[in-house]
């Protein structure tokens, strides 16, 4: 385990400034700034409405801020195209769980290897050849993800008849299908159980430090948030109230007052 | 030059070299639009309480007035013949639920959609059956509609009305406003946008998918007949008739498919519009150019709104 | 007993069933008269297979290929489409076509078309005696010169035919001619193209309709207060019920007709008798003599002498598909022979030849009077000089653009 | 952790009268997955009883089943009975149920999203017939329970928050002022103050009003404390059940619900390697 | 115990990822096709015209339907106006190249519909769902208008119609007219619509064809995990299209012979939507059963029923077979509403199981 005090050397890789969004009347987030730093945990609090999944959504470009500039990779951009985003590296989970229902889980992971594939039209009309090596080639990579998750036994089942932690399961094996550099999990372990929150906690810090995956967590288990993460925000009303190390986060009185209730 | 003079001036000038006729136009086109409401009126009764666009309402029209002209041919007085058909049009609703969408609770819109072209296949197929393919003539005087015109002089010329045309405008607000009053005021309409929305979640708080079908299958019945009454009086009672209800398309999907005021002003803006580009732009391709029109009005509107006029709106979050 | 085989691509359901009902109730009617009343045709009896086309092209192949298998003598696909598509089999399969008065125009150049035939007149020919009946009206062709013709038809096929003969006889003529084309699917719904027509104010309105377009247009002329004695239709375009949803107001309305309305003939008589009053029939006894139920009677008397015909000229009493078309080409229905039949002054004298498989035959002009169809003019010619070599070389075109169209190998007997 | 002292309500689930009980049943999904075996289990009356169980482990269908909304997704119940208050309601109508006084509240939140978060909250006062006056006061107490919900209130449900959907799910049923609830993970996606509040809400509930209720919870820590008596299913069967307060003794649940195995809570970083689960069944 | 895959074990992902992974599928498809084959040397040419090349073709048209709103998840009501393009330009293509093998020329005259697909796709990037059918309308009475009002797609016949003139091809084999039998543009059509059933199916199984399906299931996370809506919507436009176009050309020159506009008419949209629903959106299979159901079991009941009655007219036969065929849509519905291809394979699950009742 990694002290955090190394984390905070590390270079940044995402930097939100003066964030500010809102929908009509509605301001989800004001003047919000954070930095996310390559290679750590980055967990991203607060109480319901705070503004937490807005801001995912800003970071990988599906909301637009009305105020701020957003810095990745050293590159200032205000406003961009999701699919914009995801080609530079960010894959994400969703709070309500967005699978393609439709298809099986084998191909929900492999839709995560889109942009990795680039056999053209012609080749892919005829399947054989070099279409299907490729396929076969990323199958292979597929599979160590389902291994990795421990999915195996349900490959080939359609999504849609998958219980709620499953399809989470699935979710996060289609976002390290994308090989990010930057995953954002938003509530990765809501509806599980202790057991299976300690399998997903597992995950994570493995995709942390074997692959060195930057990641941003939304969460509202504190248990998990305080073990897993090297820095906290938090946010309320759409402000941040706060920003620092778990224990530190813990112990302020905003974040009790606003969020926790009582001390955990 | 002169092409962009035929198509920005020239049908300017001819609107005002003749007034009166650019009113008639109006005119036209506002009864057009009533018409083209009423229809999609049923449709939107429907969708509104199930999600499903009922294919069925353009053959419910025809047997509608079909049944209005059958029970009248066999000698009953209009009015009976009238409160039979309604009659009808209620156990079709029991029907309805009781046979096809009690079954298919909770299933996809696309499920539903297809139910109801059974549904249509299994009517023409009915109708035809008892009713004969033959035209009938829509007992319009008998029902005390009125008949005839009355020609307007204003603007230095004519501007015919027919009486027809005038009570099915009266007939089509006072529906709009009935129905728009019962499902938006009551708490039926809001359980309906609630069951549109999600069956199972609907079930849960204790709506009642049967009872609300029925309400509303039998509402959209009514407008049915209503429809077909009006429809039937411009041309004739018969199964050609069933192609009209394509216009209500256009008119759904401009006004909102979910919205009752949305289907009379999406109709009255189809109406009206397609009418004045007919006339006034139409000869310029040699005329015909109604049947895609609507089409393309709808489509501009789309383009600025995509969840029509009157739409609810489309969410999209993550 | 012998047999031969008569299928009927009929129509009593879709949106065309108002003007499908009549004819197809016409047809079976007359045929099975003969049944009834004479044991058949020289004592073959006739079998009458209705073949339900809804009025739409693929069922209608689909019967065709049906019908093919049990040898028919005759196909009546009775509708513009579904004969379009039946034309080139027809030489390959060696099954008559015949469609009365509908079709391709062209196929009455029997040299080109030998298995298509097409009596007693083309789109083309009553095209022009639409022109010719208003000029008279007008008295004569000069005082054409300067009018308004306006035409309203259906947009399609059917309804585009007549425009390059009545193109042609604006030019000649000197009257503009105003088109009012009505999409398929707005059949029902006319108020922009009488709107149109009550701007233009055209002297004179001639209507190519069917189905339910026809009853639609009659009120909307009757709204817009359109004339009604300067309202024509084609011959498709006069059924009863047609005129009838236009009320009262629909008086005057005219049509172009190729027989005779009225039940008053001995044959209808006699389809009462035997058929109707018997419960033997589909059709209501107040259809009968009703003009598009008389067209059918037509259809089916043209079909009955034509095998005639052709057991005379072959010998045979059974005939097949191949005889029936030497009858076809050797068709002649003389005034005595209509006589005969039971059907005097229905129809002018038929005659159909090698080369004519039409015969341009008369016409004449009925009008609406409030109840019943009334003739209003003589029977009169149409004006086969404009339209001949109009056919001739629509003929030729036809044959250009479906190279290789296999050349006449059929002899002219007689 | 600290936890608020939460009194388990003696359970005796034998001797009250249960107001629902369910009798071995079995449920089919699509007519060939099946996918419970044979579950029973009561809830006495005012009581508050905990579903426990891994994923899909078929506690969500149990509730279905109860609330007859499993023919909205063609699973069927088999076999087994279901008794409401001493009548059998497997026939019924999920409306019927709901005018007798069970309601759920469905696991991911279902709330209407083209409806505002007041409208939504008026259709759980769907089938009540006690007037305006009465289901305005009750709107007003559930604002006053998820103030935050007052705030949003003529926002479309579709665009709010996921935690602002559940406690509108949760407003909603209590609308109905049923005499049950059959509650499915109420407290997933909640901020942690809120999930002491939901459950401090169903408690009180309980108490004042004697609403009893079937409770379906991953949280298992909070369940345990909240309600009175527990079940375990696993794969479609009851593995175990008790009182809570044994439940929470019981050495496996300890280890694999409350994650206090060795008498300590673990840190999720130092769970090592993926545990071999122990089942019950293998 | 027929139907187990026990013991087929796949030691590849090739193998893994074939299209009938299962050995007993292989041997259906197999003797399917076998059939198929067959059919011909036994069938009259009543079952081969009417019945098996109208069925193949609006098999064909639905595939390209179900590509589009099946797998992609835009509506389109335009697939009849789509056949339309593709059987005019297949018609004008044989006026400009009367010497090329016709098969090439239907083949080409879908890339015109792919273009005039892609065009009315445009408007899907922001209208969606129910909506988006106003697009595909507006192509189709579009369409249907200038097929009417362009003479020069018709070659100014005055007929207003196209003809299927006489081509013949492989070493003088008449392959459309009148005088091609049934016999051989059956095989034509047979192998057209194996060899596109097979591409579409290769399109569907690897990148392309799960952007389409991610669209359709989910357009916002699609595109969060970098499908370009633009170009999946616009590609599935295009092959949509393309197929329709194809079936369109083939429609005319291998079935019917000639054609008006309105043989391209909404009802024919609407008949292929049917088709496509009925079998089951998203599947291929489906596509054939749904094209069986609507279209050949009515043909099949029209001979049938008349033969097991009282003589009854020929409008009563429509009447009970529609009533039929309405009945049966809905009775399938209810036991199954996923359509017809669903209840295949649930009956195969049931195979797999059996004897047992469920898994
Ligand atoms: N597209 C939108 N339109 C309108 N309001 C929105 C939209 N998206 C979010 N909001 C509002 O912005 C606020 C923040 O929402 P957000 O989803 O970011 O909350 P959150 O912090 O993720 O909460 P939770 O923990 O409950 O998921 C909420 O009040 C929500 O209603
Ligand atoms: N509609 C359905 N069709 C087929 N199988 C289903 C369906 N719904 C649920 N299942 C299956 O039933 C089993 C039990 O599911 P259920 O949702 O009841 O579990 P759960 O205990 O509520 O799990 P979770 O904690 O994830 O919510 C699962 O294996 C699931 O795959
Ligand atoms: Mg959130
Ligand atoms: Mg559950």
């Amino acid at each position: 385990m990694r002290a955090p005090s190394d984390q905070a050397t590390g270079e940044q890789l995402l930097a939100v400034e003066n964030i500010s969004l809102s929908f009509g009347g509605v301001k989800a987030i004001r003047d919000v700034s954070f930095d996310i730093r390559r290679g750590e945990i980055r967990a991203i609090i607060g109480p319901n409405g705070a503004g937490k999944t807005s801001m995912l959504n800003v970071i990988n470009g599906f909301y637009h801020p009305q105020e701020g500039v957003i810095t990745y990779r050293g590159n200032r951009r205000s406003k961009m195209k999701p699919y914009e985003a995801a080609m530079q590296g960010i894959a994400r989970t969703f709070q309500n769980v967005a699978l393609f229902r439709g298809m099986t889980t084998l191909d929900n992971i492999m839709a995560g290897r889109t942009l990795k594939m680039h056999r053209g039209f012609f080749w892919q009309c005829l399947y054989w050849g070099p279409a299907q090596r490729e396929e076969v080639e990323h199958r292979q990579k597929v599979e160590e993800i389902i291994d990795f998750l421990e999915i195996q036994a349900i490959r080939k089942t359609p999504v849609g008849r998958l219980p709620y932690g499953l399809q989470k399961r699935v979710e996060l094996a289609r976002a390290l299908a994308m090989e990010p550099e930057l995953l954002l999990l938003d509530e990765p372990m809501a509806g599980m159980n202790l057991e299976e929150k300690e399998d997903m906690s597992r995950f994570i810090l493995d995709v942390n430090q074997q692959l060195g995956t930057t990641i941003a967590l939304i969460e509202h288990d504190m248990g998990v948030v305080m073990d897993l993460s090297d820095r906290v925000v938090v946010l309320d009303h759409g402000v941040k109230i706060a920003d620092g190390t778990p224990d530190a986060v813990q112990s302020n009185q905003d974040v009790i007052d606003a969020y926790l209730g009582v001390a955990h | 030059m002169d092409l962009l003079y035929r198509i920005l001036v020239d049908p300017f000038v001819q609107m005002a070299g003749m007034p009166d006729f650019f009113l008639q136009v109006i005119w036209e086109g506002f009864v057009a639009g009533v018409l083209y409401s009423l229809i999609a009126l049923g449709f939107v009764l429907i969708f509104k309480a199930s999600g499903v666009f009922n294919f069925a309402q353009g053959i419910m029209v025809v047997f509608a007035a079909l049944t209005l002209v059958g029970l009248h041919a066999l000698g009953l007085p209009a009015y009976v013949a009238l409160i039979l058909t309604i009659a009808v049009m209620g156990v079709l609703a029991v029907a309805v639920e009781r046979v096809i969408f009690r079954h298919l609770v909770n299933q996809p819109d696309i499920i539903l959609l297809m139910a109801t072209i059974g549904l249509t296949y299994f009517l023409i197929g009915l109708g035809e059956f008892v009713f004969g393919g033959n035209p009938k003539v829509m007992i319009t005087a008998q029902l005390g509609l009125p008949t005839g015109s009355t020609a307007i002089d204003v603007l230095g010329g004519l501007v015919i009305l027919q009486h027809i045309d005038i009570a099915a405008a009266v007939i089509a607000i006072i529906m709009v406003a009935t129905l728009g009053v019962f499902f938006n005021k009551t708490r039926i309409g809001r359980a309906l946008r609630a069951v549109a929305d999600d069956h199972q979640a609907a079930l849960s708080v204790g709506i009642s998918l049967e009872q609300i079908w029925v309400i509303v299958w039998f509402a959209a019945g009514i407008v049915a007949l209503a429809t077909g009454i009006m429809w039937g009086a411009r041309s004739d009672v018969s199964f050609a008739l069933e192609i009209v209800a394509f216009k209500a398309l256009p008119v759904l999907i401009l006004g909102g498919f979910t919205s009752i005021p949305g289907a009379i002003v999406g109709g009255l803006i189809i109406g009206i519009g397609e009418k004045i580009g007919e006339i006034y732009w139409g000869p310029l391709v040699g005329g015909g150019i109604e049947s895609w029109l609507a089409y393309v009005i709808a489509l501009i509107f789309l383009l600025f709104r995509p969840q029509g006029l009157f739409g609810e709106r489309i969410i999209e979050r993550v | 007993q012998d047999t031969v085989y008569i299928p009927l691509l009929s129509y009593r359901t879709g949106p065309f069933a108002g003007s499908g009902i009549p004819i197809a109730n016409g047809m079976s009617d007359y045929l099975n008269l003969l049944n009834e009343r004479d044991g058949g045709i020289n004592g073959v009896r006739i079998v009458v297979e209705e073949c339900e086309t809804g009025y739409d092209t693929q069922k209608g192949v689909e019967c065709y290929e049906s019908v093919k298998a049990k040898n028919p003598l005759v196909i009546n696909p009775y509708s513009t489409g579904i004969t379009l598509q039946v034309i080139p089999k027809a030489a390959v399969d060696k099954i008559p076509v015949l469609s009365m008065a509908y079709g391709l125009s062209a196929s009455a150049i029997g040299e080109v078309f030998p298995w298509v035939f097409n009596p007693p007149a083309t789109y083309w020919d009553g095209a022009s005696a639409i022109i010719k009946y208003i000029s008279e009206r007008e008295g004569g062709l000069d005082k054409l010169s300067g009018k308004k013709i306006g035409y309203i038809f259906l947009d399609a096929g059917y309804g585009r035919e007549p425009i390059p003969l009545l193109e042609q006889l604006a030019k000649d003529y000197g009257f503009t001619l105003l088109q009012y084309p009505v999409p398929a699917q707005e059949m029902q719904n006319q108020s922009s193209q009488w709107l149109n027509v009550r701007r233009d104010q055209p002297d004179y309105m001639v209507m190519w309709g069917w189905g339910a377009m026809n009853p639609t247009a009659v009120k909307e002329a009757v709204k817009i207060r359109y004339p009604m004695d300067k309202f024509i239709g084609v011959w498709w375009s006069g059924g009863d019920d047609d005129a009838r949803a236009g009320g009262e107001q629909a008086k005057g309305y005219k049509t172009v007709n190729l027989q005779g309305v009225g039940d008053g003939f001995q044959a209808i008589q006699d389809i009462k008798k035997l058929l109707v009053d018997t419960g033997k029939s589909q059709t209501p006894a107040s259809m009968l003599g009703e003009n598009l139920y008389n067209r059918g009677v037509y259809n089916s008397v043209l079909m009955a002498e034509a095998i005639r015909v052709a057991q005379e000229i072959t010998g045979k009493k059974v005939i097949d598909a191949a005889d029936m078309r030497i009858g076809l080409e050797n068709l002649e229905i003389s005034e005595e022979r209509w006589k005969e039949i039971g059907l005097e002054g229905f129809a002018p004298p038929i005659k159909v030849t090698c080369t004519d498989h039409n015969g341009h035959h008369p016409v004449y002009i009925a009008e609406w009077d409030g109840q019943k169809w009334v003739q209003v003019s003589e029977w009169f010619a149409p004006m086969t000089d404009v339209v001949q070599p109009l056919l001739e070389a629509a003929a030729k075109e036809y044959v250009a653009k479906n190279a290789p169209w296999p050349a006449r190998t059929e002899e002219c007997r007689q | 952790m600290s936890s608020v002292a939460a009194q388990p309500v003696p359970a005796t689930p034998a001797i009250a009268e249960p107001v629902l009980s369910v009798n071995n049943i079995e449920v089919i999904y699509d007519h060939v997955i099946l996918v419970l075996k044979g579950v029973s289990l009561t809830v006495p009356e005012g009581g508050i009883v905990a579903l426990l169980g891994a994923n899909g482990a078929g506690k969500t269908t149990t509730l279905k089943a109860v609330s007859n909304l499993l023919r909205a997704e063609r699973g069927d119940v088999t076999k087994g009975s279901i008794v409401f208050r001493g009548e059998r309601v497997e026939a019924l109508s999920p409306n019927q149920l709901v005018r007798r006084g069970c309601i759920q509240v469905m696991e991911g939140r279902h709330c209407f999203g083209h409806l505002t978060v007041e409208e939504n909250l008026l259709t759980g006062a769907f089938t009540r017939r006690d007037g305006a006056a009465a289901i305005r006061s009750d709107l007003e107490m559930v604002y006053s329970y998820f103030p935050r919900l007052k705030e949003r209130r003529q926002s479309l449900a579709g665009y709010t928050s996921g935690g602002e959907q559940q406690m509108c799910a949760i407003g909603r049923a209590m609308m109905a002022r049923p005499k049950m609830i059959l509650l499915d993970e109420p407290s997933m996606g909640l901020a942690p103050q809120l999930v002491e509040e939901i459950f401090e809400i169903v408690r009180q509930l309980n108490g004042n009003e004697g609403v009893s209720f079937l409770l379906a919870e991953q949280n298992t820590n909070m369940a345990l404390r909240y309600a009175g008596y527990g079940y375990i299913l696993e794969n479609g069967r009851v593995v175990l059940d008790g009182d809570a307060a044994t439940l929470r003794e019981n050495e496996d649940v300890k280890e694999f619900y409350l994650g206090i195995g060795g008498g300590e809570r673990r840190s999720f970083r130092d769970v090592k390697s993926y545990r071999r689960r122990k089942r019950w069944l293998s | 115990m027929l139907y187990r895959e026990a013991g087929q074990f796949k030691t590849s992902y090739e193998a893994d990822q074939a299209v009938f992974p299962i050995l007993q599928d292989r041997i259906g498809v197999m003797v399917i096709l076998a059939v198929a084959v067959a059919i011909p040397f036994f069938a009259s040419n009543f079952v081969l015209a009417s019945i098996m090349i109208p069925f193949l073709i609006f098999a064909l048209a639905t595939i390209g339907l179900n590509v589009l709103t099946g797998y992609a998840g835009q509506l389109s009501l335009g697939t009849g106006a789509f056949m339309g393009v593709g059987a005019y330009s297949c018609y004008k293509l044989t006026t400009f190249f009367p010497d090329v093998n016709i098969i090439v020329l239907v083949l080409l005259s879908g890339l015109f519909s792919a273009g005039i697909g892609m065009v009315f796709g445009l408007p899907s990037l922001r209208i969606k769902g129910l909506y988006l059918a106003v697009t595909t309308l507006a192509a189709q009475f579009f369409l249907e208008w200038c097929f009417i009002r362009i003479p020069w797609l018709y070659n100014y016949n005055h007929s207003g119609a196209i003809e299927v003139p006489e081509r013949t091809g492989f070493g003088g084999v008449v392959l459309t007219g009148p005088a091609a039998t049934p016999f051989v543009r059956y095989f034509v059509v047979l192998a057209i619509v194996v060899a596109m059933t097979i591409i579409v199916k290769n399109i569907l199984r690897g990148r392309i064809g799960r952007s389409w399906m991610m669209i359709r299931d989910m357009d916002i996370a699609a595109e969060l995990i970098g499908v370009r809506p633009l170009v999946a919507k616009l590609s599935a436009f295009a092959v949509s299209s393309y197929i329709c176009g194809v079936a369109g050309a083939m429609m005319v020159f291998f079935w019917l012979g000639a054609a008006e506009a309105s043989a391209f008419a909404i009802s024919l949209s609407f008949q292929i939507l049917f088709m496509a629903i009925l079998g089951g959106l998203g599947s291929l299979i489906g596509c054939f059963f749904g094209s069986a159901f609507i279209w050949a079991l009515p043909v099949v009941l029209r001979l049938v029923l008349p033969s097991v009655g009282i003589q009854i007219g020929a409008e009563t036969v429509e009447h009970l077979t529609q009533m039929i065929i309405g009945a049966l849509i809905i009775l399938f519905l209810i036991v199954e509403p996923h359509g017809l291809a669903r209840l295949w394979q649930i009956a195969k699950e049931k195979l797999r199981v059996w004897p047992f009742p469920y898994a």
